[in-house]
């Protein structure tokens, strides 16, 4: 009998029924094997050698030593870190202002809502297009406002220099993901017990107080969450740069994601071993990072993506 | 809260409201004027309006091609991934056996994998099996970066099902098989409508895979479409525009119809 | 109709922990309603689903109408199971949900109908038909569950606490529905609860279970008043029966126990002759206990002081301390007007012919 | 392109087993993958080509795809890896990783006495020449006639102003609230690094100049410091717009001629293709004084005279095209002067053909090769601009650095010059 061996309650029914648990699982793994799992070992594969269209030579860890010195590299590294690390602060934090104002009760909560999403709908090739035009030195909706109040010297050619353009796509990807984030914000509040709020008031809580003491703790799981969500969100991000500066200028908004592209499909040389070895030591730093953000918010268990 | 302190907020938050949706009626309003309009004043009200551009950067800008490709694909991995993830999901969620929680988090914990890490090996595998430049490669790309998220949103709905029902279905004498069709997958109807209406977009959206593993312009997808736009000519921004509304308009008919669930999907587990 | 016939049944989920159901041997005849009873965690539930095919069989047979169903697959048991959750599937209508169990049997269209609409008839459910389960109410999706099982027409019926998501008005009438279908339908039928009140009312015969063993099988009333151990004894009845630790003291043919530096005398009739200062336990249910000021009958009362009364109107519940052994606690059912204050002192009279006497095993002990 | 896969696979297989046919009796269809989609006039140029070959060849269908040449590099790198790459595609001398990897054909059987020695010579990688070399182009600066003499400013004879007088112009044409300059790098890696590689090629001479390229002489010698430090010298006088870093060259051509109108551009020679199209479709305005001079003086140089000249798009063809005979022949169909000539004609930018200016036919044309002529008469030439000489990281930083970053004044000399040499 094949019961023996069970290690939990509830097994089903007489025999395990393999069959359809194969059957069910099958298609995903398959899937999953040819198109994740393979690949990903292919390029961990790929970066040790170098790899042209045809011939792959084992060139052992000569990939890894040049990447330690590649200063762009590391550039893109930081731009990419520099981007995870203020787009989620600054997201979570307007996020949460505005999903209590809406919280708080103000009339047409609804519309708001459902306005201040919209960004995320829109591809990032959208967005960057777009938003490439809002920068526009010369008649993109900033600079002319600018020009308009008589700030014109303010006036600048955002994307376009090294000290502005990165701030100004983290602001862009702020502006698509405050929407959401900040819906997510209200229904972590709607669903906070009232009775709490209710006697936090009793207790004579002014509002800073309640928010302080009471709402944020308990909403904590949630924006710890968001936080996590964005942050890996902004170490994947291609198509806003791609769209808009292409790393550009300077390398002042390559990020990790450009690189490798580059580097893949745009270098002076066929060679994806190269690229892949970026992909590879990326894909360590990311494990590391979101495992140690989990670690740091020990949320281990409750962690949802 | 008294009627200023009240009024002040609600002034903030209309301006927070213009900074949010206004880009998107700014490429509105652009989108049914001419070029040379924009040109004159790029924050002019559409006078007269230029419904023909609609129509003519479907046909002479080839927006047909594109839109018919990423329906094609989009919806073809959409099922795909629904119906695979569904089974895995189901599967997962209602069988205990040794490997369970391990194959659920092999699945699952590709959520953090960077793009970057598949990108440049499925670009080799799929021109060695031919994939590569077909819709069809794409397709099965796509379901595969959609699987996580996907088997992930439907094994916590089929996890809350309570197992008396599967009980119930085998008593009354159906097969693993048909508990699947006739029980799980109608009983999570929603769960499924949410992960559908999610990968939609996501996919509709989707750049990244697309540049790199679709070159031809029969095959190109809308945001490749797109692109192609903002190329070598001189911008030709009113029809950029055009092209831009194109492209949303589908995501903003599914958010029109299905914003409440929409939201649902996409914060699903974020909220605690 | 059928037998259930099981035998050394036993149930393993984790090797390093005591088997879930443990060599439960039942004999359920035709007709007859078993009620499996015990405090949650006792095995009755993992028993049921044995029996219904919905976990596999350690060890120990499983017959019904005596062919062995190891390993017939549920399905094939002919046999319908109402669940606690009722697990009425949410997406069909009632109608659907009454007949989904034919629909797999291959049981003509125009048979089906018929069929559904006799049972819905008979559960009052006719104007429900068209609904979906969210629409009813707990009472009417039980019902409905109940039609599911009894539209099968199955050789047994199933339960599995089904009364334990309803209110307590409609837990009542439920049971009546219950007894007065098994009447009906003359057919098998095993139900499990942890609720002594529906044991005892619709069983034909209980099976009393704890540890994942049998602890006594028979009728209800024999249950009641010859329970064979202490686990029996404290656990039918409400409140449940006094056990008092006791020691066989001299004299009285080894019929008198020493119990809180006083003395109770034991008719021959409960209890055999000991030996001296043999430890047991003294069993009496608080309906024979009575409260007296004065006039205590010496050998069969005990002092005592109220600790606490709780007055139910027809009866007072009377919780008292023995005077010499604190420790020792005592319910007595009296009468509603007894009068007894807390902290009153009193002497509690014992209807010792109804004592019960129980070994340090917590079995029990019975004049041969 | 999957049957190409698919015949492609077949034909090699046939091809091995010795069962190699004649297959001239069949009609075969070449694949052409090109640049300047946008270009009409090289565009026309091409497809009448196409026309004439396919008139003289009837079993043979020449079938082009029209790309922007960012596109259609992309499409290269992979489909060559895909082996999906058409017979016939654009490429520009500097990409040695085709020939790197094999994947061109060896064009030697052409009719090379046609081509220009230095166009050969541009194409030719290890011995073999690989392109057909349809255009070439002198780094040029244009500039706007009337503004000129708005401001009062004359030319010298030789058209070229001494170091002070370019910088006295740049201020002159500052104060008067035009823009010196228009030029942007928002879409290609080489406009802005047009600035610094002509006057360092004035500076160090041809050779010295070489050297600084393939990393012989370092980017910190004192001359090349020098003359970058002039060159930012001029970006902090205003020289260029300040959306300068964002500017397509499209929009460039555009800022230049017609808005918001600038003084001078420095643009290769292939200028007409965008600037004489109609002016509804980004060509100058009728009647647009177009003037050009030459690149001023650099201070302290020892070759005012040494110009860039270059070969920029060509023809070359997939090593595993099936019908090599038959993309030879296309090629041999351009390899006469008549052809070159009406490439003068209509496209109006140099070429690799041997071609005689003196027969032009088009006005135009004519008018505006002898303005080419007049600024490289008695030049001395260095082939190719750096991004075609250099690959790899140097060619990463010279685009970041010295196109970009340099000219737009976001980063010191002494900066760039310490990434140029961090690079090699």
């Amino acid at each position: 009998m094949a019961a023996g061996g069970a290690a939990r309650p509830h097994d089903e029914g007489l025999r395990r029924p393999w069959g359809a648990i194969t059957a069910f699982l099958l298609p995903a793994l398959l899937v999953y094997a040819a198109l994740t799992a393979y690949p990903a070992f292919r390029t961990l594969w790929n970066s040790f050698h170098e790899v042209l269209p045809r011939r792959e030579t084992f060139i052992g860890l000569a990939n890894y030593a040049e990447l330690i010195q590649d200063e762009i590299f590391w550039k893109a590294v930081r731009n990419t870190f520099i981007w995870a690390c203020a787009s989620p602060l600054i997201e979570v934090a307007v996020a949460t202002l505005l999903a209590l104002a809406l919280y708080a009760k103000v009339p047409g909560a609804r519309f708001f809502r459902i306005a201040w999403f919209t960004p995320v709908l829109m591809s990032y090739i959208v967005v960057g297009i777009l938003w490439a035009w809002i920068y526009n030195y010369d008649w993109g909706p900033i600079n002319v406002a600018l020009r308009a109040v008589g700030l014109g010297d303010w006036a600048q050619p955002w994307l376009g220099q090294p000290d502005t353009a990165l701030p100004a796509l983290i602001f862009v990807t702020s502006w698509m993901w405050v929407g959401f984030n900040m819906v997510v914000m209200l229904a972590a509040l709607h669903s906070l017990p009232r009775e709490v709020i209710e006697a936090a008031e009793l207790d004579n809580c002014g509002w800073g107080q309640k928010l302080v003491f009471i709402i944020l703790p308990m909403v904590r799981a949630t924006l710890l969450n968001l936080v996590v969500l964005s942050f890996i969100g902004k170490m994947k991000i291609f198509d806003l740069v791609w769209i808009t500066t292409k790393g550009n200028p300077l390398w002042s908004t390559e990020t990790v994601s450009t690189y490798v592209y580059k580097r893949a499909f745009e270098w002076t040389t066929f060679d994806l071993g190269y690229p892949s070895t970026i992909a590879a030591v990326w894909f360590v730093i990311v494990l590391a990072a979101v495992l140690g953000l989990t670690h740091l918010f020990r949320l281990r268990d409750k962690l949802e993506y | 809260m008294d009627v200023l302190k009240k009024s002040i907020l609600l002034l903030l938050l209309s301006g927070y409201t213009l900074f949010a949706a206004g880009p998107f009626v700014w490429a509105a309003m652009m989108s049914l004027r001419t070029t040379t309009e924009i040109h004159y004043d790029h924050f002019g009200f559409p006078d007269p309006i230029h419904w023909e551009k609609y129509p003519e950067a479907w046909f002479n800008s080839n927006y047909a091609i594109y839109f018919t490709n990423s329906t094609q694909v989009v919806l073809a991995a959409v099922i795909i991934v629904t119906l695979i993830g569904a089974m895995a999901a189901h599967c997962l969620a209602r069988y205990r056996f040794k490997l369970n929680r391990l194959v659920y988090f092999v699945l699952f914990s590709t959520i953090i994998f960077p793009p970057q890490i598949t990108i440049i090996s499925l670009f080799q595998i799929l021109v060695q099996y031919g994939l590569y430049n077909s819709k069809l490669g794409l397709t099965l790309v796509y379901v595969a970066i959609q699987l996580p998220l996907t088997v992930y949103i439907l094994e916590s709905f089929f996890a809350r099902i309570p197992s008396d029902l599967f009980d119930a279905a085998r008593m009354d004498g159906y097969s693993d098989w048909q508990i699947f069709w006739k029980v799980s997958l109608p009983i999570a109807v929603p769960a499924v409508a949410t992960t559908v209406i999610l990968n939609f977009i996501l996919l509709w959206n989707e750049f990244l895979f697309a540049v790199v593993l679709i070159t031809d312009e029969v095959n190109r997808t809308l945001p490749l479409g797109i692109q192609r736009f903002i190329g070598d000519t001189q911008e030709d921004i009113g029809m950029i525009a055009t092209g831009l509304m194109i492209a949303i308009i589908p995501v903003i008919v599914v958010y029109a119809f299905f914003s409440e669930k929409l939201i649902q999907g996409m914060t699903a587990g974020a909220v605690k | 109709m059928a037998t259930v016939t099981l035998q050394d049944l036993t149930k393993v989920y984790d090797r390093s922990a005591p088997p879930a159901a443990d060599r439960v041997s039942l004999d359920i005849g035709d007709e007859e309603l078993m009620v499996l009873l015990g405090p949650s965690g006792c095995g009755k539930t993992t028993t049921l689903r044995m029996i219904a095919g919905l976990e596999s069989i350690t060890s120990g047979s499983l017959s019904i109408d005596e062919q062995v169903m190891n390993q017939v697959p549920a399905k094939d048991r002919d046999i319908a199971m109402v669940f606690q959750s009722y697990a009425l599937y949410p997406h069909m209508t009632v109608k659907d949900n009454l007949a989904f169990g034919l629909r797999r049997r291959a049981v003509p269209r125009a048979e089906i109908e018929r069929r559904v609409k006799e049972i819905a008839e008979t559960l009052e459910l006719s104007p429900l038909l068209g609904r979906r389960p969210h629409a009813l109410s707990g009472g009417q999706r039980q019902r409905v569950a109940l039609g599911r099982a009894i539209v099968r027409d199955p050789k047994v019926f199933l339960f599995d606490e089904p009364l334990s998501n309803l209110d307590a008005a409609l837990r009542v009438s439920t049971r009546g529905e219950i007894a007065a279908l098994h009447r009906r339908l003359g057919a098998t039928m095993i139900y499990v609860t942890h609720d002594q009140v529906e044991a005892m009312t619709l069983g034909t015969r209980i099976c009393i279970m704890s540890g994942g063993r049998v602890m006594q099988v028979g009728a209800p009333l024999e249950v009641y008043h010859a329970p064979v151990n202490t686990f029996v004894a404290g656990f039918l009845g409400n409140p449940p029966m006094n056990l008092i630790p006791a020691r066989v003291a001299e004299g009285d043919g080894g019929r008198r126990l020493a119990v809180a530096g006083e003395s109770l005398v034991l008719p021959p009739a409960r209890m055999p002759a000991l030996g001296p200062e043999t430890a047991l336990t003294f069993g009496i249910r608080p309906e024979h206990v009575t409260l007296r000021r004065d006039g205590a009958e010496a050998g069969a009362s005990l002092a005592a002081e109220v600790l606490q009364t709780e007055a139910l109107g027809a009866e007072t519940i009377v919780l008292a301390a023995l005077r010499e052994d604190r420790a020792a606690k005592v319910m007595a059912r009296v009468a509603g007007d007894a009068g007894f204050r807390v902290g009153e002192s009193c002497r509690l009279q014992f209807d010792l012919a109804a004592a019960h006497v129980f070994g340090a095993e917590g079995d029990v002990l019975r004049p041969r | 392109m999957k049957r190409t896969l698919l015949s492609g696979f077949l034909a090699g297989v046939v091809g091995l087993a010795g069962f190699a046919g004649p297959a001239a009796a069949q009609d075969i269809e070449l694949t052409l993958w090109s640049h300047w989609s946008a270009e009409v006039p090289k565009r026309s140029f091409v497809e009448a080509a196409i026309a004439d070959f396919e008139a003289a060849n009837p079993t043979i269908k020449i079938k082009p795809t029209w790309y922007e040449k960012n596109a259609l590099y992309a499409a290269l790198k992979t489909a060559l890896r895909a082996g999906q790459a058409p017979d016939i595609f654009y490429a520009e001398p500097d990409q040695v990783e085709y020939m790197d990897n094999g994947f061109l054909l060896d064009l030697s059987p052409l009719n090379w006495a046609a081509v220009e020695p230095w166009a050969k010579e541009a194409w030719t990688y290890q011995g073999k020449p690989y392109g057909l070399p349809l255009e070439a182009w002198t780094v040029e600066l244009y500039y706007n006639k009337d503004k000129l003499a708005d401001l009062g400013v004359k030319l010298p004879a030789n058209l070229q102003l001494s170091p002070e007088g370019f910088l006295a112009l740049i201020e002159t044409s500052k104060a008067a609230g035009v823009t010196p300059m228009s030029l942007g790098v928002g879409d290609r890696p080489f406009p802005g690094a047009h600035l610094s590689h002509e006057a360092l090629l004035k500076k160090l001479g041809v050779a010295d100049y070489g050297k600084l390229l393939q990393g012989e002489i370092p980017w910190s010698d004192p001359r090349v410091v020098e003359t970058l430090t002039w060159v930012r010298s001029l970006a902090d006088a205003g020289l260029l717009p300040k959306t300068f870093t964002t500017m397509k060259l499209t929009e460039a051509h555009i800022y230049f001629h017609t808005k918001p109108g600038a003084l001078m551009f420095i643009n290769g020679s292939w200028y007409t293709s965008r600037a004489f199209n109609e002016p509804d479709k980004g060509g100058q305005p009728d009647g647009f004084p177009l003037g050009i001079m030459q690149f001023p003086a650099v201070p302290g140089a020892v070759c005012n005279e040494c110009r860039t000249i270059a070969v920029g798009g060509s023809y070359v063809a997939n090593a595993d095209s099936e019908h090599p005979e038959a993309v030879l022949k296309f090629f041999d169909a351009f390899l006469n002067p008549e052809v070159g000539n009406r490439w003068l004609d209509n496209v109006k930018v140099q070429t690799g053909i041997k071609a005689d200016p003196s027969k032009m036919t088009d006005a135009r044309a004519a008018d505006y090769f002898s303005m080419i002529a007049a600024t490289n008469e008695g030049s001395k030439y260095f082939f190719g601009i750096p991004i075609q000489v250099m690959s790899g990281k140097p060619k990463e930083v010279f685009t970041q650095v010295i196109n970009n970053a340099l000219p737009a004044g976001n980063i010191s000399v002494e900066d760039a010059v310490k990434q140029l040499d961090a690079a090699y």
